[in-house]
């Protein structure tokens, strides 16, 4: 219970924290508290890959940029349009209701009662051996996935060194 | 097993997926907004554990993991793009992104 | 050779245009490629004339070849009697355009000599068509070089003038095209020939309504006047005399023949609208102040009149309708051509500042006299043979068309004498120079041959509309709409 | 005998493309030369037609000649072919002979006008039209050939073509023209619905008496035409415009040939009149009001020309009355003398007018007895056939037109007494003409142009500027005239085509006289019986009454304009009203022409602009309005887009749910 | 325990074509690095076109041996016709882009990285439109869109270019972060995530009506209708296809286009054959929306992308006509419409390219003026692209339209048809502004200096844009072969 308080809480503070880097704080508390979840559904690699890989390396990378940028990267919270505003949370709240409540409606339903499952369920045995066969392939699209978002943050991450010489044909 | 049903885990997750949503709607840095948008692929995610868990087969478990990875080569990009911008001194500001438009 | 004769009829000048888009030729050479094809165009159709079975009632020079099958659409061409006098009056008016352009020395040559042929292979192609699809590939393919034709080289306005033809007469074919999935979608097949009659008087709508707008009949004429004040002045008389002949022969070879029943149905408020475009065009064609504006709404009014020939749903009608589309091809083609010559020299085609042109000027004088009367359907001449026809056709439908008719054909007289006089009598006008400078030779020789193609079909109109639908001499001919 | 027949029909047609073809190839004189031969020619073929008619027997004097069908489709055919009958023939006759002296006659009086060869294809397109009508061998091809005398009379009137005037009248002859031309077409359309053919024997030999409606309505259509062709009420306005062509122009086309050809119409189609007795009573009462009305107007005409059309319009009056009471022989002999007489005098007051330099007025004239007194004569006998008076042409064939009258009932007795009054204004405005312009003394215009020295008469003839800006002056010729130089009454070729129609005007007569010999009536007999004899009596009465008036007429004329006796009534509404035209004019203007002006422009206001050309730009305005809208919401923001996703999705989600 | 693993059989075959892209796409990334920067773009271009080729080549053959569909790798794909013909599209347009893209002259930098993001994103989408389950197809999904994210924004130096990739990420993943939450909603109802399993599910539990099934499929809806930039979930396509560099824009109005209509294609009849009669209708009224909203935006755009971007959606909206009719008719014209209408795409946006390079600024209907005569072979053929866009024959895309009219009226919805033929009428308007500009505008004086001098011939674009106009008249007199062709994909779909 405590951990999905403060799954919900964390997630509103990422949202609105002004500053960046609170809201990235907030945000790796936020995926701590998934991960406790993960845990209570009997989903301890999952878990274990939540806070090692994403609340540990890929925020830190967020971190780091976000300490790069400095001063530029605060968001005050000063709207759009207000209508614009308005009708966002409108259509966003209706989402949401709509989902929780049939959400409700089904838990007392089919949902309510899961399956047994064994002790191999959720772990890295049992993940490792199902991403060796019947999600090989998701597994190698995986790896593209992230071989390709590297070279990306290469092209754009990297320093353009057309950059100058295009400045002074500008000046 | 002991614990809330699956059906309350949907409900948080959905509870966390429209967070992250109106993150996106809402704010105008795109950092948050990168944020908001893992908020959201993590909402997915605690959902598809649920349901993994409440069918006893491990699928989305594997699923949740692949959305990780993907989760994080967005994240490159977005990040890639961000520092992009920032070199070119425009305003973090997804509101002045306007030259496109009409 | 018989069953290719449609199929190179239509893409001898497609394949010429290719050639002098693809070949670099010098501005006269391809001019002269160019009226070249276009004259083996013109012989092609004498050798078809020659061999056609006229006592046939069925298709003539039939081909037929599948083009997909899941929806049983194939690549079917052939000729009924009415169809081969409009190819005729195509491949003569094209070439007449074609030489006509040569003559008056159209900028960017290969452009334009290329967009002709092809504009001519498309009209044959529609007239020859006998799959619905084939047909209206055919028809939207003569938007393709009109809308550069004139666009490129017409007047000053003609930046609207094309945009609103091709946009007013896209929805009409649209609506056409809609017409033609439902009705071969619901009857298996695209074909003209195997296709049983339809009752729908939706789909009978959606294919008249691309008629009328393309013919057009009152009140869809609405990119009628510019478009023929701003294109060139051959391209304005294809329009009006060639193009326009598509519409007509649609209503006979779709519309009419193949939904007899909606056709009969509404049969009086298309009469309605016919005989309002008619009294409507010849009244403002007697008003209009400038010669193409009179030539212009007489073509409305013409179009009312065939629409008339059509809808009286007779043998006399259709006889009619078809002698008289033939004629008011080459009439219009002339006159725009006439009209044409008439700006080039004097740079104005408004009567206030016309006229007088007579002194001087006979060849001028006499051609335009001569095409004028005709044109006013004089008793005696082949377009008062062919309203003849008509209005006794559509006099069976109901007396008071005919009635219409003939006060038409009085407004007539007073719209097509007024351009003649506005033109060639009273006192020299404003614009015209001094020095009276005749029609040249090159000029003559492009008028002159439809003149005498409009008096050789006075001396015997029979010729087309005792050869349209088949049946010989003697015998009464069915409509010639069934396969052989 | 048909070949023959062809050779006249086909004879004018060559001569005419010839000169049309060959350019400036040909002279002008040659081209005069040319059509004048080919309508010699063709009446020499006419003869020789006749000659052969006459050898065959009377019931097989009826001759049909097709080349191929015309026009035609399914079952419906109509073929180009001739007719040749004793009718046909009597008109051949009478178009190609006077036709032939009058084209004679312009060769002299078109003498140097710059654009002779166009006269003379026209003439010749005139002649073989006309040829075409008359042997018209099916109604179709009489209305081919009844259209195109209707085009060359346009043509001919418009001759001079830098004069409004001139093509003013040009158009309003062909407009009206066209609408009989309209009634006729239609006429025939419920004969093709009805019998299922324009042939004459096929029509004739349907049976429609039957049908009331149906006879009555062609007849009538008929008779629109034949009305509008002849210049008969209420379609007479055109006629005295038509003045505006050539002098030699109104006298073959606008008194001798065309304007007759209702009459010949209505006798051709006598049976179909004769099933619609009623239409046949209104072609007569037309031609007698025609008549009357006509003699009328022309007391105050001051344009000599327009003077003698009112008289042929009121001539042609009799000849409808005599083929409105079917007394087909007697009105086609009126036709034939009235050819005679009346190309006679328009040619006399062609040498008058030619010698006044296109002086038209003959308030302006006077005297010209002594100073061209060949011409005086012929315009007297001229006159005297006209006014009836024995033994001249006329006096044969008006007076058995009104004899036959009298066998009509009580119809025919009021058409008798219109007819008396008509020949009584006959004799006034005919002799009114002849003292105005031969008696008293020479105006000093007059004197100007014929006595100032004749040497330059001539010449003088066709020069413009003495009257330059008279409405009404003849040849026209703002060119001078180099070479030939007509002394006082004109060249060989006028003087000579006049005389000999000035004998045939004294000598025509005789060929006719009702009751004691009737070989013109014999002829016809075949193909248009009478449908009334006159008795004796009824011929003697009607006779010595109409000589009687007509010479009272010429004595209240000799009265009033050559001894100067007495004053002409001045009745100035009455005068107004006449000179006027009874506002005929006028009341057309405002009746049709105003109207479809009025509706031309109202409609183009108010339908075709903002209406049919502005629903385009209505639309593509419309279009590009909404157009902004969309693109608006286009805000380039991200939250925009992200927002109209999610907001949609929720929309999909809702109706999804709900829908189920 | 290693031991007792037993990986899947892995079909090598039906993988092919998308190793071939991988595999170019790993030599291209590595020439980055090796190859000398003077080759770098002929090899990596060289390397690029050959793996679209072989992609094609592949796809043909698997094409050609595959005659009854069948799930391969444990079922994560599905290997048929259907998805070996959309690979040939697919591979044929990546052929062309390279072609258009080798001239470009932004993103010098990066040419090795920018052909291998090019192949790799071609094999993304080649798989995508073989994905037979819900998480490849979110994988797939996602594995090219960040290609083309990055792609977007390749021209670091270009700010627009920056905002384009920058946008199409946010709103990309929004997107696709439904399309995520919709599968899991969908595997939470039904426990499965293969296509056919859901089915099977959903028909055997009787799960027609369960609320989450419902919303889910929504959400995978919006998401793919994201991918097809249909509307309402367009808005992003114009920005973004302005923005890009023009040969990416191209790659990706054809190729996203391809692999997204078809995936929808595939996923909506083979996992949600029961709610058709909800979707069929959806997707009717997106297509309207695509029509509507797609024609009358164009109406008023003056940048030529711009208008491209615009009549994109409207062509999503044809396309997605076709699938609403649910049928193998509108299987096999979506598939037929595909050809002409990726040619005509690709072949604008080049001629677009080519004007960009030669005036060094973005191409408005302005600054196009007067190319038709200066130009004639492009400015022809970027005419005869806006009649073929318009549906005039002799261009394929009349075929096309026509099969999608008549798919729909076999369908029973002649609403929709209807809609199709105003909104035909309405693009009249503006496909002929562009012949206008082209042709009847003097271009008042090219006073627009080309940027860097005149630029050089450019025989590959050339010919890419001949090859264009080649498929795109060739595809209506080949109408037969290629119907035939679509038959035997539309086959292996479950219709």
């Amino acid at each position: 219970m405590l951990a999905v308080f403060a799954c919900l809480g964390s997630g509103i503070a990422v949202v609105s924290f002004t500053n960046p880097f609170y809201s990235a704080l907030a945000l790796i508390g936020n995926l701590g508290a998934l991960a406790v979840l993960y845990l209570l559904l009997s989903a301890e690699f999952v878990a274990a890959a939540q806070v090692l890989v994403y609340a540990g390396a890929v925020m830190v990378m967020f971190l780091f940029v976000i300490g790069y940028l400095g001063g530029q990267a605060d968001a005050p919270w000063a709207g759009g349009p207000s209508w614009h505003t308005i009708g966002a949370i409108g259509a966003a709240a209706s989402i949401l209701v709509e989902i929780i409540v049939v959400v409700g409606i089904k838990a007392g339903g089919r949902l309510s009662t899961s399956h047994e499952v064994t002790s191999a369920f959720g772990s890295p045995e049992g993940i490792g051996r199902l991403f060796l066969t019947d999600h090989l392939l998701a597994f190698e699209i995986t790896s593209i996935v992230l071989l390709v978002a590297a070279v990306g943050g290469v092209i754009l991450g990297s320093h353009s060194r057309t950059l100058e010489p295009r400045q002074e044909v500008e000046a | 097993m002991k614990g809330p049903d699956v059906a309350w885990y949907l409900a948080v997750s959905g509870f966390l997926f429209g967070t992250g949503t109106l993150g996106v709607l809402l704010r105008r840095s795109p950092l948050i907004i990168l944020l908001s948008l893992e908020i959201m692929l993590n909402a997915a995610n605690l959902a598809l554990i649920a349901v993994s868990r409440h069918y006893g087969h491990a699928d989305g478990q594997i699923f949740a993991l692949a959305v990780m990875a993907v989760a994080a080569s967005e994240v490159v990009v977005g990040l890639g793009l961000i520092v992009a911008m920032a070199r070119r001194d425009l305003v973090l500001d997804v509101d002045r992104l306007t030259t496109l438009r009409g | 050779m018989n069953p290719w004769l449609p199929t190179i009829l239509t893409f001898l000048p497609v394949a010429g245009a290719v050639v002098i888009w693809l070949v670099p030729m010098r501005r006269l050479t391809t001019g002269a490629f160019a009226l070249l094809v276009s004259l083996a165009e013109v012989a092609f159709w004498i050798v078809a004339v020659v061999r056609f079975d006229f006592g046939g009632f069925g298709l003539g020079f039939e081909q037929r070849a599948s083009w997909f099958s899941d929806l049983h659409v194939s690549y079917h061409v052939g000729m009924f009697g009415y169809s081969l006098w409009l190819v005729g009056l195509t491949v003569v008016a094209m070439a007449a355009a074609v030489a006509y352009a040569l003559r008056s020395g159209r900028e960017r040559p290969r452009a334009y000599f290329g967009l002709m042929l092809f504009l001519t292979g498309a009209v044959v192609g529609a007239f020859v068509a006998q799959d619905l699809l084939l047909f209206y590939v055919y028809w939207e393919a003569m938007l393709i070089p009109l809308y550069v034709l004139i666009g490129v080289w017409g007047g000053a306005g003609r930046a609207g003038a094309t945009i609103k033809f091709v946009v007013y007469t896209m929805a009409g074919s649209l609506l056409m095209l809609a017409s033609i999935v439902v009705l071969g979608i619901s009857q298996g097949t695209f074909d003209l020939i195997d296709g049983s009659p339809s009752s729908s008087t939706w789909i009978f709508l959606g294919f008249a309504a691309a008629f009328a707008v393309k013919a057009p009949l009152f009140p869809l004429h609405g990119w009628l006047p510019d478009a023929y004040r701003e294109a060139p002045a051959e391209v304005a008389g294809v329009l009006s005399g060639v193009v326009s002949k598509i519409a007509a022969y649609g209503f006979l070879r779709i519309a009419i023949s193949r939904f007899p029943q909606p056709a009969h149905d509404l049969r009086v408020p298309i009469l309605v609208l016919a005989a309002i475009g008619l009294v409507y065009g010849s009244l403002l064609a007697f008003r209009s102040p400038d010669v193409r504006g009179v030539i212009a709404y007489s073509s409305l009014a013409q179009m009312g009149l065939i629409t008339f020939g059509l809808f009286a749903t007779n043998l006399a009608g259709f006889s009619g309708a078809v002698l008289q589309m033939v004629n008011h091809g080459l009439i219009s083609v002339t006159l725009f051509m006439l009209a044409g010559a008439i700006e080039r020299h004097t740079s104005t085609g408004e009567f206030v500042r016309l006229g007088g042109m007579a002194k001087g000027r006979p060849a001028l004088a006499t051609v335009l006299m001569t095409i004028g009367i005709i044109a006013l359907a004089v008793p005696g001449s082949t377009a008062f043979a062919g309203e003849f026809l008509i209005l006794s056709g559509v006099f069976v439908a109901g007396w008071i068309w005919a009635v219409i008719g003939a006060v038409a054909i009085v407004l007539a007289a007073m719209y097509m004498l007024r351009l003649i006089s506005g033109v060639l009598h009273r006192d020299r006008g404003t614009s015209v120079p001094e020095e009276a400078r005749d029609l040249r030779p090159a000029e003559l020789g492009i008028v002159v041959p439809l003149v005498a193609c409009l008096l050789a079909l006075s001396v015997w109109p029979a010729s087309i509309s005792d050869h349209s639908f088949g049946g010989g001499a003697r015998r009464a001919p069915a409509l010639g709409l069934s396969r052989r | 005998m048909v070949v023959a027949s062809w050779i006249c029909l086909l004879a004018p047609l060559a001569a005419a493309l010839a000169i049309t073809v060959l350019g400036e190839r040909i002279s002008r004189r040659g081209a005069g030369y040319l059509a004048t031969a080919s309508v010699v020619g063709s009446f020499a073929a006419s003869v020789v037609t006749f000659a052969l008619l006459t050898g065959q027997a009377r019931e097989d004097r009826v001759r049909y000649s097709t080349v191929w069908d015309w026009l035609g489709t399914g079952t419906l055919h109509f073929g180009l072919r001739i007719l040749v009958d004793p009718l046909s023939v009597m008109m051949m006759l009478i178009v190609t002979g006077v036709g032939a002296l009058i084209v004679g006659y312009s060769v002299g009086y078109m003498d140097g006008d710059e654009e002779e060869r166009r006269y003379f294809a026209y003439m010749a397109l005139f002649v073989f039209s006309m040829l075409l009508l008359v042997q018209g061998g099916n109604l179709l091809i009489l209305l081919a050939g009844w259209g195109l005398v209707g085009l060359s009379s346009y043509l001919l009137i418009g001759f001079w073509q830098d004069r409004p005037s001139a093509i003013a009248a040009a158009k309003k002859a062909f407009v009206m023209n066209a609408f009989g031309d309209a009634t006729m077409a239609l006429a025939f359309f419920l004969l093709i619905q009805h019998t299922g053919s324009l042939d004459f024997e096929r029509v004739f030999a349907s049976d429609l008496s039957g049908n009331h409606w149906l006879v009555n309505l062609v007849a009538l259509g008929l008779l629109g035409g034949a009305v509008a062709k002849s210049a008969q009420l209420p379609l007479q306005t055109w006629l005295p415009d038509a003045m505006e062509g050539p002098t030699p122009v109104s006298a073959l086309i606008h008194a001798a040939t065309m304007v007759t050809a209702g009459v010949y119409l209505i006798v051709r189609t006598h049976p179909l009149f004769e099933l619609a007795p009623k239409v046949q009573d209104l072609a007569a009462g037309l031609g007698a009001a025609t008549l009357v009305m006509a003699g009328l107007i022309a007391l105050v005409q001051t344009d000599i020309k327009r003077v003698i059309a009112y008289s042929t319009m009121s001539q042609i009056g009799y000849m409808f009355l005599a083929a409105g009471i079917g007394a087909y022989g007697n009105g086609m002999f009126h036709l034939m003398t009235h050819a005679f007489f009346k190309a006679l005098l328009f040619m006399a007051a062609g040498i008058v007018i030619h010698a006044l330099a296109g002086e038209q007025d003959i308030r302006r004239m006077g005297g010209l007895r002594r100073l061209l007194p060949k011409t005086y004569l012929a315009t007297l006998v001229g006159a005297l056939a006209l006014v009836g008076v024995p033994p001249f042409a006329g006096f044969f064939s008006k007076d058995s037109i009104l004899a036959a009258a009298l066998g009509r009932g009580w119809y025919g007795d009021i058409l008798w007494g219109l007819g008396l009054l008509g020949t009584f204004l006959t004799g006034l405005y005919t002799f009114r003409l002849v003292f105005l312009v031969f008696e008293g003394r020479p105006s000093a215009f007059v004197l100007e142009h014929l006595t100032a020295g004749s040497h330059a008469g001539g010449q003088e003839g066709h020069r413009h500027e003495l009257a330059p800006n008279e409405p009404g002056d003849e040849p026209a010729s703002t060119h001078a005239h180099p070479a030939h130089v007509h002394v006082g009454e004109g060249p060989f070729s006028m003087t000579s085509t006049v005389a000999v129609l000035a004998l045939l005007s004294l000598v025509g007569g005789f060929l006719q006289f009702a009751g004691l010999w009737t070989p013109v009536s014999d002829w016809l007999d075949p193909v248009a019986r009478p449908l009334v004899d006159a008795t004796g009596w009824q011929e003697t009465a009607s006779s010595v009454l109409a000589v009687a008036f007509g010479l009272f007429g010429v004595f209240i004329a000799w009265g009033i304009y050559s001894r100067k006796l007495m004053e002409a009534p001045s009745a100035p509404r009455l005068r107004a009203l006449l000179e006027n035209k009874l506002y005929f004019d006028r009341a057309y203007d405002l009746a049709f022409y105003n109207p479809a002006v009025a509706l031309a422009r109202g409609w183009n206001v108010l339908i075709e602009r903002p209406l049919v050309a502005g629903s385009i730009t209505g639309v593509a305005g419309g279009s590009r309005r909404l157009a902004g809208r969309v693109t608006a919401a286009q805000t380039g923001l991200v939250r925009t887009y992200v927002f109209a996703l999610a907001a949609s999705l929720a929309v999909l989600i809702v109706v999804f749910v709900s829908v189920r | 325990m290693i031991a007792s693993i037993r990986t899947p059989a892995v079909d090598w075959f039906a993988l092919s074509p998308v190793l071939a892209l991988l595999a170019a796409s790993g030599i291209a990334l590595l020439s980055a690095v090796l190859v000398p920067a003077r080759v770098r773009r002929p090899f990596a271009a060289a390397v690029c076109a050959a793996g679209f080729a072989g992609a094609l080549v592949a796809a043909a053959l698997v094409y050609g041996y595959t005659l009854h569909g069948h799930g391969a790798i444990a079922d994560a794909i599905r290997r048929d016709r259907f998805a070996a013909l959309a690979q040939m599209i697919l591979a044929g347009s990546g052929f062309l882009a390279v072609g258009i893209s080798y001239g470009e002259r932004g993103g010098k930098e990066h040419v090795g990285e920018y052909y291998a993001l090019l192949a790799a994103a071609g094999g993304g989408m080649a798989f995508l439109v073989s994905a037979n389950n819900l998480m490849t197809l979110f994988l797939a999904l996602e594995w090219f869109s960040i290609c083309l994210y990055i792609l977007c924004a390749v021209e670091v130096e270009r700010e627009r270019s920056l905002e384009a990739g920058l946008k199409y990420l946010i709103v990309g993943s929004f997107g696709s972060a439904f399309l995520l939450f919709g599968s899991a909603l969908v595997y939470g109802a039904t426990g499965q995530l293969a296509f056919e399993r859901i089915a099977g599910v959903v028909g055997a539990q009787g799960l027609r009506h369960d609320v989450l099934l419902l919303i889910g499929l929504a959400m995978i809806l919006a998401g793919l209708g994201f991918k097809s930039s249909a509307a309402p979930f367009h808005m992003w396509t114009p920005d973004v296809y302005e923005g890009a560099p023009t040969p990416v824009t191209a790659f990706m109005s054809a190729a996203t286009k391809v692999a997204a209509l078809l995936l929808s294609l595939r996923v909506l009849t083979s996992a949600f054959p029961q709610e058709q009669r909800l979707w069929t209708v959806a997707i009717a009224v997106i297509a309207c929306a695509s029509l509507a909203i797609g024609n009358l935006a164009a109406l008023v755009q003056r940048n030529v992308k711009r208008l491209l971007a615009y009549s994109s959606v409207s062509h999503a909206g044809f396309m997605l006509i076709a699938v609403a009719a649910n049928s193998a008719l509108g299987a096999r014209a979506l598939l037929y419409y595909l050809v002409p209408y990726c040619a005509m795409s690709l072949g604008a946006f080049a001629v677009v390219a080519a004007r960009e390079r030669e005036l060094g600024q973005a191409v408005t209907l302005d600054n196009l003026a007067g190319m038709g005569w200066e130009r004639p072979f492009l400015g022809a053929s970027l005419a005869i692209f806006m009649y073929g866009f318009i549906g005039f024959p002799p261009l394929g895309l009349f075929i096309g339209k026509f099969y999608v009219f008549s798919a729909i009226y076999d369908h029973g919805w002649t609403w929709l048809l209807i809609v199709g033929v105003a909104a035909t009428a309405l693009s009249v308007y503006y496909y002929l502004a562009v012949i206008r500009a082209l042709y009847m505008r003097s271009s008042p004086t090219l006073a627009l200096a080309p940027a860097g001098g005149s630029p050089p011939r450019e025989g590959l674009l050339q010919a890419s844009v001949a090859a264009c106009v080649v498929v795109s008249i060739g595809s209506l007199v080949a109408t037969q072969p290629l119907i035939d062709l679509a038959r035997h994909a539309a086959r292996s779909l479950p219709l």
